[in-house]
């Protein structure tokens, strides 16, 4: 699965996209960023405060609670500032 | 319905985008053109960098083209958003609509821009006069007050 | 506040109108653009006639410009309004409403627009293709109702 | 004292304006009305349905209870269908 990261969250976790394997147990996105925040300083860093960081699965908005089975690729973002 | 959404690092020409929607189409009889621009603010900012999703930003504006086409009777519209580097005073968002009254070229446009500023995956950050790079622009709650009118 | 307010029988460039609104502004945000076109009504129509109360058009507009940069922080307002015969395609009237942020740029333009259909005095009659002088266009109901929503 | 007409009031009276000088009585906008109405049947007929045409003094609206005194130029046309 390929996670996907802008502005300050990709500054944060230091990347702009990685390939993961995810372990057994990750069904929804709020799982995937509890699983980041343990990898490492940056990610806790990225994802302090819980439900500022927006996600999107391919390519479409989704809430903490969405499903991740299936997904091609996870995208974690700030709060949108466009327009 | 003629619907043209572009994401691009170039400057666009309104005035052309306008006239390709409305040219040849008598039935029009309202245009509403919305151009937002890069303020200075006050003389301290240099840039701004826009940072965009590829892929998903057409994809997202697209759905919001489409919600706003299923609102009203639109007989054309066009979004036209840069990224990149922007200077003070350079275009940033372009929205175009066309229908046969006013109205409804009015609300589907300032539906558009209160979707695409807090839905489209754009990120601002700031580049001084200073040189150094400012912060990220922070999502603004009046934004998020304003894209609640249309639910 | 910069204010342009024109009445004439000549076509107008809407794009060199708000360029000019725009030039050398960098605290400008929003540009809102509004334009009415003569519809052909489904093929029927030849051309529209627009009669105006010179002096009094001038006047009215004058007020209703006051009246808006007194609700809304305008950084710009142009206001052009054609009279004489205007041909299906080509534009009647031209709004272009300049603000820091787009809510005050949509408003404005929105609110002037309704009070040119209620307030400016002109009077449009149709002239129809089959080379008949058709009939005064008739006060809309809706016009009135929207105008209502300012008061 | 100057009277205008504009659109169909304009076509139904015959004429663009004219100069007219008011017999003692004539007070306000309705009065003038009134007293326009029984100079002949295009006036009449310009006028005919009460609270359609609208008036302006000195190129500014105003409402039938109006007072003209002072007024150089008062103008009577159809609601407005512009822009």
């Amino acid at each position: 699965m390929k996670l996907v990261y802008f502005a300050w969250v990709r500054e944060r976790v230091g990347r702009t996209d990685e390939q993961v394997v995810l372990p057994d147990g990750i069904a929804t996105v709020a799982d995937l960023v509890r699983w980041l925040k343990g990898r490492g300083e940056e990610y806790a860093y990225a994802f302090e405060n819980e439900g500022v960081v927006r996600a999107a699965i391919d390519h479409v908005h989704v809430k903490p609670e969405a499903r991740i089975e299936g997904a091609r690729e996870i995208a974690f973002f700030p709060p949108m500032t466009g327009g | 319905m003629d619907f043209t959404i572009r994401i691009q690092a170039e400057p666009f020409d309104s005035a052309a985008e306008t006239a390709a929607l409305t040219r040849g189409r008598a039935e029009i009889g309202a245009v509403v053109a919305f151009t937002g621009l890069c303020r200075d603010e006050g003389g301290r900012l240099a840039a701004l960098e826009l940072e965009h999703y590829p892929g998903m930003a057409e994809a997202e504006i697209g759905r919001i083209a489409d919600q706003a086409a299923s609102r009203w009777p639109l007989l054309g519209l066009t979004i036209v958003h840069r990224f990149g580097r922007i200077a003070p005073g350079e275009e940033i968002v372009l929205v175009v609509t066309a229908s046969v009254h006013r109205q409804a070229a009015f609300e589907a446009a300032s539906f558009l821009m209160d979707y695409l500023k807090t839905q489209a995956p754009f990120w601002k950050r700031e580049h001084l006069k200073d040189g150094t790079v400012g912060t990220w622009v922070d999502a603004k709650e009046a934004d998020d007050r304003a894209v609640e009118r249309w639910r």
